[in-house]
């Protein structure tokens, strides 16, 4: 035997699986299952709607500049732990907190956007890949220099007592969840096919030459599109870091699942986006009551090289499914 | 005295990839420049290197560094080939060297196979899982492809938390042996070191030759334009999944290596981080030559030991270097460096001028 | 010759002078023994080692201030190993090459440590492990590896102890997907059993990242209610605690729950809330150091240690500041026991002969066959009332 | 039997027919010239016979086999070689590179095979350099046949794709716009180098603006306008239709907007 550690000789997974016990076993959760599905759905919809609006964030800067920013999940973790700050550090007012910690992470959007995609517009997709990754872990490790390491519980907006509708039980958080969120995409609805910026926004992404033509300028847009996707996702981070605890390193997990919801639900579509984004938070909650829950996070992942492999146009159809980088 | 020596000492040794890359840096066409069988006499510089540098510097920590930048750079050599000849993204090598890891550090602890065995097998279980994996998802692109690998990796890992009766779980597998080959055990850095290098030489000679062969050339017009490489009789599809399954038998014996030297394999090893830190090396180092890769790979090495002085502050400082390099040298500090240096200058120099045409 | 006197009279004089100086110089500059500590600065365990090098940073001051050991200061060499194995076994070997440097201390996270224990066993420099390794890599009994904090089993065994003071019978285990959890459940199911309770361990797991358990916990509460069971163990650590229990209390099971000893954080209240009320768990003596009984050796330390922590750096000491300061401790009390003439050698005999050394956690015993310190004595109960962390007794337990 | 048949073949695109119902018929050893206006069709037509898109209807036959559904990379291999109207050079290579590429499908050598460097594949690969600079010395580019693609000028790489397409050694070669952009001198060697083609008796299929040239080099002229064939015969006959010089200078009017 070389000096290195001896070979193991214990036998491997002893304990919890060799110890297994059938209390419990799939046959009695499924025949339950059924009863429990409300349950289920409703903290499968509450994820859902964080989901989606993860991807929009996606979606908005896709739409105006043919990039994903895979820092976006960032954003999310941003606006909870800045909103934390103001709140607990400096005893702010709740609704001025947020609104502080909205503004600050549409500045961070901005400065990513002067600071590293500007230089890089005319670089390859690799290079914006790493670039937008190496962001991500600058902001991530910088808020847990800034803003500790310790994960954040926001107070709800109202209400700790879970509410028993039926037979669930629902935290209030979860419906202010759901109707800001509806909120938010009407708002967005209105802006990007109502107002002349989304169309701006919208001529630069389609057809770029065009726009220049038509004295868009291309860079202002990207511009503006990457402040109006750190402020969505700075406002998902506030939604739900009452709910779940937000800390500094649960941005990318996020960020990777919301790009998976614009995927699924059709890349470059805000209402794909949000299709997408309750698609795959329901299928993922669901998804636990017939396999052992450890691979839950795998569920995503699978839809993902699924959908991709069968649909890459996602759910609704996506406008760029044919462009030169997809 | 003595910790001032060693300090002294210390840091010519920090410095000392700088002065490699000002060894290596090439002219411009180096990068096109027909790729025949012919060594430069750059080329003998850096072997005797390679062969010399650690007995004439006898520091098991020095060693220890290049044991480690080694083995990446073998996965980043595999990598290069499917990124910058191939020019195809891939988010996802971490999990065909964790296979490979995984595979090595089994089929030892288990079954008791000899590692130089479990060596190959670590390779060929990789490049199976690429070419089973690849089917499907190379014929996406961009941006796609690059999410289709992480998601495939993502998957690996989950696989193996859970599996806990194979893998061991998060706990992960201990005790493996050194690797050894008939009998002989490399046991100490020295040895490792010459083990690691030797098996990059020799992948590097192999890619080498590929790379001016028939498949290298195709590779490099799939790189360039698909329809030019149809339109000469080239299968696309065909000469992606070559490359790739290549890279991941790369992969795999990088990772077979890994499991040997660190007598130990978990999951989190091979986490999106390191996937990551691999393409970095590749881009660093430059896409499209074979040098840049190893070169990167060693640069980074250094970088992350550098960095671990600084405590709390080693992370952030890697995300700005990152950027600042993707910004400054996005084809590689190890290509293009002396060109990009030059227009700097030259910037500079206008700049100067601009400002006193003002005055 | 007066004057000759006068001048041999000032010459001794100013030799002895220069003499003081010289001797006082030399006492000065005495080589320090330095200590390499080898942590995951950044991370996910990067709260974690914040602590600890808070705690460690205070105490080496503490002893360089009162003249070191022996004239020796003591220095701290601090590298992130950013928890990623190649660089964690590459600081260690950066540390073994550094002549003065006696012992390292970490890492924290288990995976690196089977690799960075092999290393200190190859290059013969002690390795001191502040939260033991999982049993596999403990099984090794690798001479130059101390464990600080008390081992999965001695935990375990704590746990088992206040079920049988509750008299739990059944008792469901949620476990974690990470090594810790994993160890505590396997021992806490074969000890409880070998007490006669009945453990079930559940199928389903958490990562440390789910930000939700509320699926994991629909399917298991058929189980609870069916199987009636007394109690359910989270076996957790880190954030999914607190998320457990405030789901569990939102889908409104009543179950008392069971922590871990890394429940034992100011922050595992602060983020469950109400929710937290009423968990039970076996934690270590300096989570609730002013409820200590006033006969307990140890109790001076903890108060003396905390009241420092507040001073200096305003925040109460946990468990990890007090491994902290134990591994201080542990050193410069080896350091001193060498006599003088410190090699690596000396310093890890001198270690594995501590014995009855009193600190934080409790009295340390060391053996070349047992580098595990603690014991169960150094161990209390502990119940979350009112958002503070209150001790319990059980006559016969403790 | 002609070389290359084009049968009845229609393609649209969401309603407009870019080709409606085109047949035609290319002879062996003759140089086939194809015009028309923007939007007429023509690189609809070469698309469809390299099989870079499918004809709704129709069929395409080479060499009397049917291709109309194969792939583009099959195609060729039987024997199709072809240009494209923006230059598609492989500028990650060097000159010498491009011509070998092109013979990729004559030279043997699997992955291990060649990664080892075995005896046959050194063989093959010093006669396909020493072939490959034949052919730019045919091409007049030997003197730089180390010097990357992607830094010659824009006549030598049409000149070059063309020697990458002829180093397939193929029976027929499409060259999408030769001579679009390129100087009059330029113009005129490409055109000696097409005649040259011929005589190493490759067939060829010529989109072509430069209504000089293609009248100069081509045996027979077709005509599309709007996806419909309005004209074929040998030069000096079409030169003449009035339905052609209409649609055309229509199509020059409109390229003038363009």
């Amino acid at each position: 035997m070389p000096k290195n550690l001896p070979a193991c000789t214990k036998p491997f997974g002893e304990g919890r699986f060799s110890g297994q016990v059938s209390e419990g076993g799939q046959t009695e959760d499924f025949m339950n299952f059924w009863t429990y599905l409300p349950q289920l759905l409703s903290s499968g919809i509450t994820i859902g709607a964080i989901y989606a609006l993860v991807a929009l964030g996606f979606v908005t800067i896709t739409r105006a500049s043919q990039i994903i920013n895979f820092a976006q999940g960032e954003f999310v973790m941003l606006g909870g732990v800045i909103t934390f700050f103001l709140l607990k550090g400096l005893n702010l007012p709740y609704f001025l907190a947020a609104l502080i910690a909205i503004m600050i992470v549409v500045m961070i959007g901005f400065l990513l956007q002067v600071s590293v995609i500007y230089p890089l517009r005319k670089a390859s997709v690799l290079i914006l890949i790493m670039a937008t990754l190496g962001a991500s872990i600058f902001l991530s490790s910088t808020s847990a220099l800034v803003f500790g390491t310790l994960p954040k519980a926001l107070p709800p907006f109202s209400g700790e007592q879970p509410l028993q509708i039926g037979g669930l039980t629902v935290v209030p958080q979860s419906i202010w969840v759901l109707g800001v969120t509806f909120l938010l995409l009407i708002v967005l609805y209105l802006l990007s096919h109502r107002t002349l910026l989304g169309k701006a926004m919208e001529a630069t992404s389609t057809d770029p030459l065009g726009a220049d033509l038509l004295g868009i300028s291309r860079n202002l847009m990207v511009f503006l599109a990457f402040g109006v996707s750190a402020g969505i996702g700075a406002f998902a981070g506030i939604l739900i870091t009452p709910i779940f605890f937000t800390s500094y390193n649960s941005g990318t997990l996020l960020g990777l699942k919301g790009f998976i919801a614009a995927v699924l639900g059709g890349w470059g579509k805000n209402s794909g986006a949000i299709l997408g984004g309750f698609v795959l938070g329901i299928v993922e909650s669901l998804s636990v009551a017939f396999i052992p829950s450890g691979y839950k996070d795998g569920v995503a992942f699978a839809i993902l090289l699924l959908i991709l492999y069968f649909r890459p146009k996602g759910i609704l159809g996506s406008p760029f499914i044919d462009s030169r980088r997809w | 005295m003595q910790t001032k020596k060693e300090f002294r000492k210390r840091d010519f040794f920090y410095l000392l990839p700088l002065w490699l890359l000002s060894l290596i840096v090439p002219d411009a066409d180096d990068l096109y420049s027909y790729r025949s069988k012919e060594f430069k006499r750059r080329e003998f510089y850096y072997l005797g290197a390679v062969l010399f540098l650690p007995l004439i510097w006898s520091d098991p920590h020095f060693h220890h560094l290049m044991v480690l930048a080694g083995i990446y750079a073998i996965l980043a050599l595999g990598l290069s080939l499917f990124l910058g000849y191939a020019g195809q993204i891939s988010l996802g090598h971490a999990a065909f060297f964790g296979i490979g890891a995984y595979t090595t550090a089994i089929l030892t602890t288990r079954y008791a196979f000899p590692t130089f065995l479990a060596f190959w097998a670590s390779a060929t279980t990789a490049a199976t899982a690429a070419f089973l994996i690849g089917k499907p998802i190379l014929k996406l692109k961009g941006y796609f492809l690059a999410l289709a690998t992480l998601g495939f990796a993502e998957i690996f890992l989950v696989i193996v938390r859970e599996t806990q009766t194979l893998t061991g779980g998060v706990i992960g597998i201990f005790g493996i042996p050194w690797f050894s080959i008939a009998g002989f055990s490399f046991d100490t850095y020295l040895k490792q070191y010459y083990l690691i290098w030797g098996v990059l030489l020799g992948l590097f000679l192999f890619s080498k030759n590929l790379v001016r062969s028939k498949l290298g050339r195709a590779s490099l017009a799939v790189a360039a334009s698909e329809d030019a490489a149809k339109s000469v009789g080239i299968d696309v599809a065909q000469i992606k999944i070559k490359v790739f399954v290549m890279s991941a038998a790369f992969a795999g014996f990088a990772g077979s290596l890994f499991a040997c030297i660190m007598s130990t394999a978990n999951p989190e090893a091979f986490s999106l981080g390191f996937s990551t830190l691999i393409v970095m090396m590749v881009i660093l180092g430059g896409m499209g030559n074979l040098y840049g890769p190893i070169f990167g790979s060693i640069l980074l090495t250094y970088l992350m030991d550098i960095l671990g002085r600084y405590q709390e502050w080693s992370l952030p400082i890697y995300g700005v270097i990152l950027i600042l390099l993707l910004i400054f040298f996005p084809d590689g500090i190890g290509t293009r460096v002396g060109i990009r240096l030059i227009y700097l200058i030259g910037y500079w120099a206008k700049k100067k001028k601009r400002d006193e045409g003002k005055l | 010759m007066k004057e000759n006197k006068g001048m041999v009279c000032w010459m001794i004089f100013l030799i002895l002078i220069f003499m003081g100086l010289a001797t006082s110089a030399v006492a000065a500059e005495k080589m320090p023994y330095k200590i390499g500590a080898n942590f995951e600065f950044t991370g996910p365990w990067a709260e974690v080692t914040k602590t600890l090098k808070m705690a460690t940073v205070m105490e080496v001051e503490r002893i360089n201030a009162m003249g070191g050991v022996d004239g020796h200061p003591l220095e701290l060499i601090f590298e992130d190993n950013g928890f990623d194995l190649g660089r964690a076994a590459v600081n260690m070997t950066k540390f073994t090459r550094d002549k003065e440097i006696v012992a390292v201390v970490g890492p924290f996270e288990d995976n690196l440590q089977a690799t960075t224990r092999a290393i200190a066993e190859r290059e013969k420099i002690t390795n001191i492990i502040i939260c033991p390794s999982n049993p596999m890599v403990r099984a090794l009994k690798q001479r130059w590896a101390f464990n600080i904090a008390q081992s999965d089993i001695i935990v375990s065994q704590k746990l088992v102890d206040l079920c049988l003071a509750r008299n739990y019978k059944k008792v469901l285990v949620f476990p974690a997907v990470i090594p810790l959890a994993q160890s505590l459940a396997d021992y806490f199911k074969r000890f409880g059993e070998e007490k006669g309770m009945k453990v079930i361990i559940a199928k389903e797991t958490h990562k440390p990242t789910d930000i939700d358990m509320t699926p994991q916990l629909i399917k298991l509460k058929p189980t609870i209610e069916q199987e009636k069971v007394d109690a359910f163990y989270a076996c957790t650590a880190g954030p999914p605690g607190p998320i457990v229990c405030k789901n569990m209390r939102t889908m409104g099971i009543k179950t008392p729950i069971l922590g871990t000893h890394a429940f034992g954080f100011g922050f595992i209240i602060a983020l469950g809330g109400e929710a937290m009320e009423g968990v039970e768990f076996g934690g270590a003596k300096p989570v609730v150091p002013d409820q200590l009984d006033e006969n307990d050796p140890v109790r001076p330390i903890i108060l003396d240690f905390d009241k420092r922590m507040r001073e200096r750096y305003g925040v109460g000491i946990d468990q990890l500041a007090g491994y902290a300061h134990d591994t201080i401790s542990l050193i410069y009390d080896a350091l001193k026991r060498c006599q003088g003439k410190v090699t690596r050698a000396t310093f890890r005999d001198a270690l594995e002969n501590t014995n009855s050394l009193k600190n934080c956690h409790g009295i340390y015993n060391y053996s070349p066959t047992d580098h595990d310190g603690l014991s169960k004595k150094d161990m209390v109960f502990i119940r979350i009332e009112g958002g503070k962390f209150k001790r319990m007794r059980f006559p016969g337990f403790e | 039997m002609s070389l290359l048949i084009v049968d009845e073949i229609t393609k649209e695109y969401d309603g407009i027919r870019a080709l409606d119902r085109i047949s035609l018929e290319v002879e062996k050893g003759t140089i086939k010239g194809l015009m028309g206006p923007n939007g007429a069709g023509k690189s609809t037509l070469f698309h469809l016979i390299s099989g870079m898109e499918k004809p709704d209807s129709g069929k395409i036959y080479f060499k009397g086999k049917e291709i109309t559904s194969l792939e583009p990379n099959e195609i060729s291999a039987l024997g199709v070689g072809r240009t494209f109207q923006t230059v598609q050079t492989l500028g990650n290579m060097t000159v010498v590179e491009n011509i070998m590429t092109g013979m990729h499908l004559r030279l043997k050598g699997g992955l291990i095979s060649s990664g080892l460097w075995l005896p046959w594949i050194k063989r093959t690969e010093k006669e396909a350099l020493k072939e490959a600079k034949e052919i730019l010395d045919r091409l007049g580019l030997l003197g730089r046949w180390k010097s990357p693609a992607s830094q010659l000028p824009l006549g030598k790489q049409k000149l070059l794709e063309i020697g990458r397409a002829f180093a397939m050694k193929p029976e027929l070669i499409l060259l999408d716009e030769p001579a679009s952009g390129l100087t009059p001198t330029e113009v005129e060697q490409l055109s000696e180098r097409i005649c040259q083609l011929k005589k190493d008796g490759i067939t060829l299929v010529v989109v072509e603006h430069h209504m000089g040239m293609v009248m100069e080099i081509a045996d027979e002229v077709v005509v599309l306008d709007h996806g419909k064939l309005i004209a074929e015969g040998p030069p000096d006959v079409v030169r003449g239709d009035s339905k052609m010089v209409e649609a055309y200078m229509k199509g020059k009017r409109l390229n003038n907007y363009r």
